[in-house]
């Protein structure tokens, strides 16, 4: 690949101090910065929503707040986290920062759009603070008819036009990551030669663009069916709910793919990086996330076998569900056997990375157990398929995020943090994170319902709950520290080099930390192959032995 | 503090379904296991610049055997999994031939059952050990879930639509019931616990009536009768087919041929929408004649109680004009 | 620049000719003269024919022609035909998906057949009365919905 | 500014600055283009979607109250937007050959082609509907007594639902026409050539697809 650039240019952060410059930037790298800022504003709101309804649980009783505020707390949780946190987070902050200069583009395809999803988003995350602040939203995430549509107060109206607005923001992203992938690429940067990262990304855009449209659509028809009273789903008019959760789910389950693909994104270029070795397989991994992608779309009604539709239907289902296992059995020993012969060092990124496979592991696993049909009957409904989507959801979607965030911040902003805490903290998560929630298993095997404010009926429940409780006050902490670190690394932290790491890829190797404002000097021309690490001889060299001869 | 790891085993279901559970807990630890040594191991082996030099030459950077054994191999797990899963759903999704039936109406926050013979009661259920039980359940409002977690079955309550669950009770005691669909703002208080019998005490709690109610003389096939006499059904369906109307005379459980070609069973769901919404399906060689009537969830269900009394089928008479009707729609 | 556009870009000018869009046009209105002509003779057409089958081949006939017509907008009026592999495969990619969500007929095709089974049609002794505990019955008829003679 | 009709005023080959070269910038709008008709799809998809499930359903009820349509407006209807397509692509035709004052022409009798559309939607179907009482809501009104009341509005649910979003379609294509028509009137430096008119073209061609299945659906088949 290219060789190194000159640093003392302007980078992206210097070229404009007001906030107009931010607010009307058309740089896919400030854009970033926005959606890293309001991400994880969004991700707190989240976060206070979840210990409220952790601290409730720990009495069978509940003592801190009404049947009707631990609805609307629980709801905020999920809404916010998946439409605010986790459909956004990696796609919009690290996809946006890194894929025009990962493929070496100047930009995206199309930078105005780009900043309009950023507006969008903020619509759409306002509309839902304010529904949340003037009332309250009560009828969980999924919303499901006729519940939402006709029964449940609050304001449901607000809330499903923030979802729809947010969609919008989603499928302006997916549609300038595709057009960005397709025709942007720079010369000799082919489809085999493209990071995994790349790869998952373009994945997951598909994903936005085929399925969000149907939820936003779907949740328009319930704002029209609460407002103007049509009916699509109303069972007073003929109507089948049951119709809503396949059109729901026919979005939802592949979202589950828009939220872990990019994940799974960043944990390639992860692994790679600090196992110094070609990631295992890289084009099974590559074509796997095509596969999931598409496989994903066709699994929809495993979330559903209890919900009076045909069982029939629930066995087809049940059968494709277990086809998704293939490619997300062959992610996960790829990433394992990466290391093999490789050089692995364990930085705080490469931690969290380490983590992630753990954790997806397990949330891969205990999927087994919802998608066979049989089983499913038991747990489904309950903190089992809790702790199951969070151990996908948090242990993959946020841990990569989190891995993502301390491999590419010198990169980002130019700065160094401090290694040595992030390395225990991230530690700390893992941990805190599996104290919160392998109980939540057993308590959902033991058939505590998911959305129960008390269980006084079934007290031996709570010796869980208290446990998983004090796991996520842990996972709370280890949650705020980074914010604590990374912003003290903003204005104290030592300044980066190009590519700490000793990376390889466009992003560290022909661009400077941080980036400018069209990232290279001249069009990168890529000659070499993806990943070129050679582990051999970094170890050679670290331990001071002449290179390897070759032959 | 007690820490129970399982439910109890209270159903016909139990046994199986803790066996196929404890065997996917066997295979998830084995296999997460497996990952955390083989990366554990890797990162000790070729941790970077510690112990000695490790042999790095010459790396793998794909090998198709291990892709395909590994996730082929995991398939095959994943099949042998969802053949044993989809038989056991199987099962639990056909209720048996003698099976106890019992009405349940689910409704913002309340269960309400409802015994073959005329014994109602409220956020409870009472079942007898040994004798399949099987559930015809539907909701008032929103869409709620029946389950037993003790029983391990669970099944959605919906609106417009009637839903089924059966299981055969194998050890007396008391045991949960939930809703576990969120259905708004008590939603975690609707429930309550079912109670398994000994046939005998069973036999001798429904025939006083239950514990909690006070018995009033009427029974559910006795209001249906009622009904169908109130709204004078009997004008058009009488005993045996007639120019207007079929007669309902045995018509529960037997196949119906309609007029657009398809024929169906006419069971539960099928006399809900004829009474409710009559023209969608016309029995074969009949014009459409009737109107739709609004009956209330309960009304309805004491009226199929009464159809399901109506004795043996008279011989059904000679459909009329049957050419005359067949290729009109409307 | 990446490969793909300089492979494609001969394409990208293409200028379709006045007489094949008319001809396209005259396609459309056919197309559409034919659609209208056969929904008001299909009913004295298919007179013997059984009302399902009867269905079936109106619908085959309606949805073929808009099929027709479909590939003839975005093929000649929005220039797919002229356009890169990947314009195509994006074009049918949309309509292709929808189709997967035909998948649901799974349920909506087969919820029938699992109905009754476990019935017996005997008759069932009642023998004891109903409790009066309080339960509202029913859901509340909607008020908004004007039905007039419901009741005789 | 002066507004000079006859000939194209454009700058030649603006290139933005994220590009290479022209025919890149050109093939990635294509491209962008297109992945946003797939999702545009998808939206209608769900109405279509909901229309088979309850036909499905339904049948006979649907077949009674598809009576309600008029096939006759709804082929006008059709006529008129095979039309508009048609001049937009003779629009596009002559965008490429510079020609301004037939571009403006032939996107000038689009946009008539979809006001007359939706007037004669308003005019003879909205209107008289809703003064039948034929609208779903609470001010429902229905007399038919072969068919339930209910079931009435869950299709004329289902026909304002599908025929509405597409009609707000019709809606938003109208604006976007007016404001292209002006930039190009004024030699707007935003045009620089006539890819804004083929995007457009694009969006437009779908809006008619759309109908080209929905005026089947609604107002032909169960004849």
């Amino acid at each position: 690949m290219t060789t190194q650039v000159a640093t003392e240019e302007k980078n992206y952060l210097q070229e404009g101090h007001t906030l107009a410059s931010w607010l009307l930037t058309k740089d896919h790298k400030r854009i970033a910065v926005l959606y890293l800022i309001s991400v994880s504003f969004f991700f707190l709101v989240g976060s206070i929503a979840a210990m409220m309804v952790r601290l409730e649980l720990t009495s069978p009783r509940g003592v801190l707040m009404s049947n009707e505020t631990y609805n609307k707390a629980f709801t905020a949780h999920g809404a916010v986290m998946i439409f605010f946190f986790l459909l956004v987070a990696i796609p919009a902050v690290f996809g946006n920062f890194l894929i025009p200069i990962m493929i070496g583009a100047r930009d995206l395809a199309f930078p105005r759009l780009n900043l309009l999803s950023w507006y969008f988003y903020m619509a759409g995350g306002t509309m839902f603070l304010i529904a949340m602040m003037s009332g309250g939203v009560d009828a969980g995430w999924t919303f499901y008819t006729p519940l939402s549509s006709i029964y449940s107060n609050g304001q449901i109206t607000l809330a499903l036009v923030a979802a729809f607005v947010s969609g919008f923001s989603s499928i302006f992203t997916g549609v300038n990551f595709i057009a960005t992938i397709h025709k942007m690429r720079a010369p000799g940067m082919t489809w085999w030669r493209l990071p995994l990262y790349v790869w998952s990304h373009y994945a997951a855009s598909l994903i936005i663009i085929l399925g969000t449209p149907v939820v936003a659509i779907t949740l328009l028809l319930v704002v029209f069916e609460r407002v103007a009273k049509i009916g699509i789903f109303s069972p007073e008019l003929g109507g089948d709910p049951v119709l809503f959760q396949h059109m729901f789910w026919f979005y939802s389950h592949p979202a589950v793919y828009i939220m872990v693909l990019p994940g799974m994104a960043v944990i390639s270029e992860v692994m790679a990086c600090f196992s110094r070795n070609k990631v295992f397989g890289y084009k099974f991994v590559a074509l796997s996330s095509l596969g999931i992608a598409a496989l994903g779309f066709i699994v929809w009604g495993h979330h559903m076998f209890v919900s009076s539709q045909s069982m029939y239907q629930g066995i087809v289902f049940s059968f494709t569900s277990f086809l998704v296992a293939v490619p997300s059995a062959i992610k996960v020993f790829n990433w394992s056997l990466t290391m093999y012969k490789g050089s692995v060092w364990l930085a705080s990124p490469m931690i969290y990375a380490l983590g992630f496979i753990g954790l997806f592991t397990v949330g891969g696993l205990t999927g087994l157990y919802l998608a066979s049909t049989g089983t499913d009957v038991h747990v489904t409904a309950t903190y089992f398929v809790v702790a199951h989507f969070h151990y996908v959801m948090v242990g993959g979607t946020l841990l990569a995020f989190l891995a993502a965030l301390h491999f590419w911040w010198p990169k980002m902003f130019g700065v160094l943090y401090p290694e040595a805490i992030a390395k225990w903290n991230a530690l700390l998560v893992f941990i805190g994170f599996n104290l919160t929630f392998l109980p939540q298993f057993v308590v959902g095997y033991l058939g505590m319902p998911r959305r129960y404010h008390y269980y006084y009926f079934a007290p031996e429940f709570q010796v869980y709950h208290v446990m998983s409780t004090l796991g996520a006050s842990a996972l709370a902490i280890s949650l705020i520290t980074p914010a604590f670190y990374l912003t003290y690394s903003l204005f104290k932290g030592p300044k980066a080099p190009p590519n700490p790491w000793a990376a390889k890829g466009l992003e560290w190797e022909a661009c400077a930390s941080p980036p400018i404002k069209h990232n290279f000097h001249g069009v990168p021309v890529v000659v070499g192959d993806v990943y070129d690490y050679d582990a051999e001889a970094e170890e050679r060299a670290l331990r001071g032995l002449p290179p390897k001869e070759t032959h | 503090m007690n820490f129970p790891f399982a439910p109890e085993q209270a159903s016909n279901f139990a046994v199986e379904y803790d066996t196929l559970f404890y065997i996917i807990t066997a295979f998830t630890v084995l296999t997460t296991l497996f990952v955390f040594l083989l990366c554990l191991g890797l990162i000790i082996k070729y941790k970077r610049g510690s112990g000695k030099p490790e042999d790095r030459s010459n790396p793998m950077h794909h090998n198709t055997i291990i892709e395909l054994s590994s996730s082929g191999g995991f398939l095959v797990i994943g099949l042998g999994i969802f053949f044993w899963g989809a038989k056991m759903y199987l099962e639990m999704r056909q209720p048996p031939e003698n099976a106890m039936e019992i009405n349940v109406i689910g409704k913002r926050w309340m269960w309400h059952a409802q015994h073959d013979n005329g014994v109602r009661e409220n956020n409870e259920l009472h079942v007898p050990v040994g004798t399949p039980v099987k559930l015809t359940m539907i909701s008032q409002d929103v869409i709620h879930s029946f389950y037993i977690p003790q029983f391990r079955v669970q099944y959605m309550v919906v609106p417009g639509r009637y839903t089924q669950m059966w299981f055969t009770p194998t050890k007396p005691g008391k045991y949960n019931l939930f809703c576990a669909m969120h259905c708004g703002t008590q939603h975690s208080e609707m429930g309550g616990y079912v109670y398994a019998l000994e046939p005998s005490e069973f036999a001798k709690w429904k025939e006083s009536g239950g514990d909690r109610f006070r018995p009033k003389p009427e029974m559910p096939a006795a209001a249906g009768k009622q009904l169908y006499e109130d709204f004078m059904c009997g004008s058009c369906h009488t005993e045996q087919d007639n120019k207007r109307a079929p007669s309902l005379y045995g018509l529960f459980g037997r196949q119906r041929q309609f007029t657009d070609g398809s024929s169906m069973v006419a069971d539960r769901d099928y006399i809900r929408q004829s009474l409710l919404a009559p023209e969608g399906k016309i029995t074969k060689g009949y014009e459409s004649m009737m109107q739709p009537y609004s009956f209330t969830e309960e009304q309805i269900l004491e009226l199929i109680e009464y159809i399901k009394t109506l004795g043996t089928p008279a011989a059904p008479a000679a459909p009329v004009t049957a050419a005359q009707n067949a290729g009109e729609q409307r | 620049m990446s490969e793909h556009a300089s492979h494609a870009h001969d394409h990208s000018h293409h200028i379709t000719p006045f007489f094949t869009l008319v001809k396209t046009l005259m396609l459309l209105a056919v197309l559409m003269v034919v659609t209208i002509a056969w929904a008001q003779i299909a009913p004295e057409a298919l007179k013997g024919v059984p009302p399902a089958m009867a269905s079936l081949i109106n619908n085959l006939i309606a949805m073929g022609i808009a099929f027709v017509k479909a590939v003839a907008v975005i093929m000649i009026f929005m220039g797919v035909k002229y356009q890169s592999h990947v314009v195509k495969t994006y074009a049918a990619l949309g309509f292709v998906w929808f189709l997967m969500m035909f998948i649901m007929f799974a349920d909506y095709g087969t919820r029938h057949w699992e109905s009754v089974r476990g019935w017996t049609p005997e008759t069932k002794q009642m023998a004891l009365p109903r409790a009066d505990e309080p339960f509202e019955p029913g859901m509340p008829p909607r008020k908004d919905i004007h039905i007039p003679d419901q009741h005789h | 500014m002066a507004i000079s009709l006859n000939k194209m005023n454009q700058p030649q080959d603006v290139v933005y600055e994220q590009f290479e070269d022209l025919a890149q910038q050109q093939e990635t709008y294509v491209i962008g283009m297109w992945a946003f008709l797939v999702t545009e799809v998808m939206f209608f998809g769900v109405m279509f979607m909901s229309y088979v499930v309850y036909r499905w359903k339904y049948q006979p009820y649907f077949y009674a109250l598809h009576q309600e349509l008029d096939w006759r407006i709804g082929g006008i209807n059709t006529f008129i937007l095979l039309l508009s397509s048609f001049s937009v692509a003779l629009a596009v035709h002559f965008h490429q050959k510079k020609k301004k004052m037939q571009t403006l022409a032939c996107l000038g009798f689009t946009n008539l082609c979809a006001l007359a559309f939706l007037v004669i939607k308003m005019l003879f179907e909205y209107i008289p509907k809703w003064n039948h009482g034929h609208y779903p809501g609470p001010g429902f009104t229905w007399d038919n007594p072969n068919i339930p009341g209910n079931i009435a509005q869950l299709w004329y649910s289902l026909y304002f639902g599908t025929t509405g979003l597409h009609g707000l379609h019709v809606l938003i294509g109208i604006i976007l026409f007016s404001v292209l028509m002006f930039m190009i009137a004024v030699d707007h430096p935003a045009i620089t050539d006539y890819l804004p008119t083929e995007m457009l073209g694009l969006y437009w061609h779908f809006v008619d697809i759309v109908w080209i299945f929905l005026y089947p659906l609604y107002y032909l088949m169960p004849k």
